[in-house]
């Protein structure tokens, strides 16, 4: 009887007691506003800046003399689970041999389609594309998704086969 | 200013008092008898009667009506609707309710109001308070008590029957 | 016309009195009631807005979140954003449902807390109504608003929202035990139900501190208890969106939604009200013993001032609670009213009524 | 009296939790029977995100499938990508230089950390406390961080190829591990005393959702929650794979089988991927990252099998090989699907507040049921 009237009321100071330990926690973090963890985003676009492996988009290299190094191969299209590059390639004749060769006439990434899987970056034989750093991919028509990865009268670089 | 508010709240409860028995949906006449309830209770301001009125307030509206929606709710759907009651009935609670109207205004015109009654009324929740635990004259200790015990008694009543149920 | 920020009733009495010159008294009497619920509404309405910005600033504190940003300075205009939002979106309304008790649950709602503000002291002399039956009055008032959640919850004609119909109602009405018997301790001290004699016992101390030990406990009892009875915090098992989406309010939208999200606020606002009144000495200020040095620098604070810093405090304490707490399951809120808070508090009373006698308190 | 209590009809009713619903956590449908708040059924419809993974694997090469993975378990996407990665190399009897494993390990244990820390956060929110959900999410940002830094993705990583890794890892990567277990211990304490120590959620969750040994067994139910009940399978200890074989770790045995149970064997959990990721980050052996393979991966016919320990329990990869380019078959043997279907045996006769917390004790992920 006694024993059991001594337990209620300990129930209820180990019950108040754990509730107080509780209210310490988030106590403490409203008296200590220096560690909210909050990021205004927006406005913090220009200190943003993402880690370099970071996986944003696929993007052909190009250099200063809008040369890359994309050879039309398609490893990366067949690399690609989801069907999103799409290589359409040309025919050419090489200046230095005279022989025919592929260049790539568009390269097509489907944005929309992509997974971020990296794939193709492993499979690309001349190091020609790249994932890039970018982060704010929406846009309020879908046909925009659709890119044409290499510029106009871009060409490819000397000496990549 | 007294006598219109009088009038609101009498013409209230006569209306809300048609709409509880004659509306079809029942949980719409729970709520037309909630009105009636707290027009009452208005009257009972309206005659200083404050007491009587939170009274009324917390008893009849915020208990006996939850009571009532309450217990509506666990039995019927929203969508239900009472059956229209048929002409036989119609006919003799027409009867019932005319004889009982009959009745009331009859005594209400036999009784003869005096003009204004000289002593006022002490209706101050002090004197309420020290009258319902005084046992001398015009206290009532005892019919306190006795409601007290009647109130337990009902509560343990409930709370065996609850208790069966549990073990079957 | 004398106007004092430390004593409203010359300045009440004034305006009474050139009204009913102006006009004839009844017209007068119905200008005063009309200005008394204009400015009534027109608390209300702020807040709501303001204690909507609290709760949301606050929250973010605790949970190491900025909270709104956006709108305006600090986002300080973001509630009227919602609001201008929540006006102009449709209200919905499901099939087969009652729609006269489904447009009619808000508004009841609603009644009960508008009707009990008008007993809150906010000063000395700032008192819209002072009954002799103050407390339980507002006891009673606030019993009504179960009735809406109710008729919320069954006319949505959604098994979600009548289980939490089911279940505030539960809810309410043992809570409200509770919330008497703490109240009623601190009557026993006082020995009056009007609040206006209850904050004016109370200038030689508060009551929590001359009531010591029963007070305290009693202070303890009505927070939990008005806690459950506001639907807030720990014990929000009719909304527990969790659990049942949104109990009893999971159908509306809108404006009809405003309204439950305003009475829950504005009931916040009385639970920490009555609590500062009964307890903390309404809008009288901190005097300690006779240090009269001490005393007369918080004599210069004006009641108003003090009235709405305890307010917040005790609002505080009650966001407090709900952002750290998990919720409790139905049966042990019953249990715990039940087993725990009743016996303790009828205890409690006794306590009190010994301290009384002896007069022990201080 | 007792004639007329059993005179009385109760109407036994159906409610749908879900498809959309606040604590399913996606799109699960759970078609109650009710008796009042009391369940007296759960019925679990699935199918509202499946998107025939396993069909889908028939046409990839192995490199493809492993991406796959990602988005079955995406709280555990990292041990997914293991799994299928170690299931081929079984099958080209192919030996990861040790730095791979223990990579694979260390990365392995910090997505189990993450995962749990996610689940701390939502079980704290299914019971209405808000606040833990955030919590939980501030501790997580600093695993993800570090994915993001390695990996280069936050939650569908793909780090793993078969052979190896994607890259090696970052030169950041061990300091920032070592800081996230500094910060982290300190954080851990406080989730005891915001959940575990509190006497609402020990009220909410002891004895709920009682799953005896035997059932946990016969349902195959696997992971923290089968081991709350006393059912030792950690496959880390039973069948050790990548580097677990080395390091020095317990298995978390619980015996009361409650939400309780469940809830502490996680937190225990999280000590212990501690304690691995310490024996290991400052032991990561030099080497490649990638043990040579051929660009297109056959492998022989016949069947293959590997199991992991995911954060929600054992995970199995059964591929089936024709010597093509890609599987004839792969089966994926998720542990939510399982675990699920133990709902109805532990949720009978509780109500539907304990059926959140035995949902959120089992830590459900929906594309895992579904794949």
């Amino acid at each position: 009887m006694i024993g059991s009237i001594k337990k209620y009321f300990s129930d209820i100071y180990n019950g108040v007691k754990s509730l107080f330990t509780g209210m310490k926690v988030t106590g403490h973090y409203v008296t200590h506003p220096g560690e909210i963890i909050t990021q205004q985003y927006p406005e913090n676009r220009d200190t943003l800046k993402m880690f370099e492996r970071f996986r944003g988009e696929v993007v052909l290299i190009h250099d200063e003399n809008n040369e890359h190094k994309c050879t039309g191969c398609s490893a990366c299209e067949l690399a690609c689970p989801n069907g999103t590059i799409e290589i359409i390639s040309d025919k050419a004749i090489d200046e230095e041999t005279g022989k025919p060769k592929k260049i790539i006439d568009t390269f097509v990434y489907h944005l929309q389609m992509c997974t971020f899987c990296n794939l193709c970056i492993l499979a690309c034989p001349t190091d020609a594309i790249k994932m890039a750093q970018t982060y704010e991919h929406s846009v309020f028509d879908r046909s925009e998704l659709t890119k044409v990865l290499n510029k106009p009268g871009s060409k490819i670089m000397q000496g990549i086969k | 200013m007294e006598q219109i508010v009088f009038y609101i709240l009498a013409s209230m409860i006569v209306v809300f008092s048609v709409l509880t028995v004659t509306t079809r949906k029942i949980l719409r006449g729970a709520v037309y008898l909630l009105t009636v309830l707290l027009a009452t209770a208005g009257l009972f301001f309206l005659l200083n009667f404050n007491f009587l009125a939170a009274v009324q307030l917390t008893v009849y509206a915020g208990g006996i009506v939850v009571l009532i929606i309450f217990s509506i709710m666990l039995t019927s759907h929203v969508n239900e609707k009472l059956e229209s009651t048929g002409n036989k009935k119609k006919f003799f609670s027409f009867i019932a309710v005319l004889a009982g109207a009959l009745i009331c205004i009859s005594t209400i015109l036999d009784y003869s109001f005096k003009e204004k009654s000289g002593i006022e009324i002490d209706t101050s929740m002090n004197k309420i308070g020290k009258d319902l635990l005084s046992y001398g004259d015009g206290g009532f200790v005892l019919p306190f008590e006795v409601i007290s015990i009647l109130l337990l008694a009902a509560m343990i009543g409930a709370i065996v029957l609850a208790k069966r149920e549990t073990q079957n | 016309m004398g106007f004092s920020i430390y004593d409203f009733s010359d300045f009440i009495n004034n305006i009474h009195a050139f009204l009913i010159e102006t006009f004839s008294p009844a017209i007068g009497n119905i200008i005063g009631m009309a200005i008394v619920a204009v400015c009534f509404l027109g608390f209300i309405a702020l807040l709501g807005l303001s204690l909507v910005y609290i709760e949301r600033k606050v929250c973010a504190l605790f949970q190491q979140r900025l909270g709104p940003m956006r709108v305006g300075k600090w986002g300080t205009a973001q509630t009227v954003a919602d609001i201008i939002k929540l006006i102009f979106k449709e209200p919905l309304m499901t099939k087969d449902s009652d729609k006269f008790l489904f447009n009619l649950a808000p508004f009841i709602v609603m009644i009960a807390p508008v009707m009990a503000i008008s007993l809150i002291p906010f000063a000395s002399g700032l008192q819209a109504v002072d009954f002799d039956i103050g407390i339980f009055f507002i006891v009673a008032v606030s019993s009504i608003g179960v009735t809406g959640i109710l008729l919320a919850g069954w006319s949505s004609n959604n098994k979600y929202s009548l289980i939490g119909a089911m279940r505030s109602g539960a809810q309410i009405v043992s809570y409200e035990l509770s919330v008497i018997l703490s109240l009623l301790t601190i009557v026993v001290l006082s020995g009056s139900l009007q609040l206006s004699v209850i904050v004016e016992s109370q200038r030689e101390g508060w009551w929590i501190f001359r009531g010591h030990i029963p007070a305290i406990i009693a202070f303890i009892i009505f927070i939990v208890a008005s806690t459950a009875e506001s639907n807030r915090g720990p014990f929000d098992m009719a909304e527990a969106e969790s659990e049942i989406t949104a109990g009893f309010h999971t159908e509306y939208s809108g404006i009809k939604f405003a309204y439950f999200f305003l009475a829950e606020y504005v009931n916040m606002f009385i639970i920490a009200a009555v609590g500062a009144t009964i307890f903390f000495g309404g809008w009288m200020p901190l005097h300690i013993g006779n240090i009269e040095f001490f005393n007369n620098a918080m004599d210069l604070i004006p009641p108003v001032i003090w009235f709405f810093m305890k307010v917040s405090a005790i609002i505080f304490l009650l966001m407090w609670f709900k952002w750290t707490f998990p919720r409790l399951r139905i049966d042990q809120m019953l249990t715990l009213e039940w087993k725990y808070l009743l016996p303790l508090n009828i205890m409690n009373i006794l306590l009190m009524s010994l301290v009384v006698l002896t007069d022990f308190h201080f | 009296m007792e004639e007329v209590a059993q005179n009385i009809e109760t109407q036994e009713y159906f409610i749908n939790m879900g498809p959309q619903h606040p604590s399913t956590h996606g799109v699960l449908r759970l078609m109650l029977t009710l008796d009042g708040e009391i369940i007296k059924k759960v019925q679990p419809h699935l199918g509202y995100i499946h998107r025939s993974i396993e069909k889908m694997c028939e046409k990839d090469s192995y490199q493809q499938v492993v991406h796959l993975t990602d988005r079955m378990d995406y709280l555990g996407c990292h041990i997914n990508n293991e799994a299928v990665c170690l299931t081929v190399e079984k099958g080209l009897e192919l030996e990861v230089p040790d730095r791979v494993k223990v990579i694979r390990t260390i990365i392995s244990e910090l997505t189990r950390l993450s995962s749990h820390q996610l689940w701390w956060g939502v079980m704290g929110m299914d019971l209405g406390a808000i606040t833990t959900f955030l919590y939980g999410f501030r501790d997580r940002e600093m695993i993800t961080d570090i994915f993001e830094e390695t990996c280069g993705a936050r939650l569908t990583m793909n780090y793993n190829v078969p052979g190896g890794l994607m890259f090696d890892i970052h030169p950041n990567f061990q300091n920032r591990t070592k800081q996230f277990l500094e910060h982290f211990k300190k954080k851990l304490p406080e989730y005891d005393k915001l959940l575990t120590g509190n006497v609402i959620f020990t009220e909410r969750t002891k004895g709920i959702g009682y799953l005896s040994k035997e059932d946990a067994i016969s349902y195959g139910v696997t992971g923290p929650s089968a081991r709350a009940s006393g059912f030792s399978c950690d496959v880390r200890k039973k069948n050790p794979y990548s580097a677990y074989d080395r390091v020095d770790f317990k298995e978390i045995l619980f015996t009361e089988g409650d939400c309780f149970a469940r809830y502490q064997a996680r937190i225990a959990e999280m000590w212990e991927s501690m304690k691995i990721i310490e024996q290991l980050i400052d032991n990561i052996p030099e080497g490649e990252y990638k043990a040579k393979t051929k660009a297109v991966i056959k492998l022989p016919p016949g069947e293959y099998y590997q199991r992991v320990e995911t954060p929600r329990g054992e995970l199995g990869v059964y591929i089936i090989s024709d010597n093509k380019k890609n599987p004839y078959r792969v089966k994926f043997r998720s542990p939510g699907f399982s675990n699920l279907s133990a709902l109805d045996k532990m949720a009978r006769g509780f109500k539907i507040a304990d059926l959140v917390a035995i949902m959120s004790t089992l830590d459900l992920v929906i594309p895992d049921i579904d794949r």
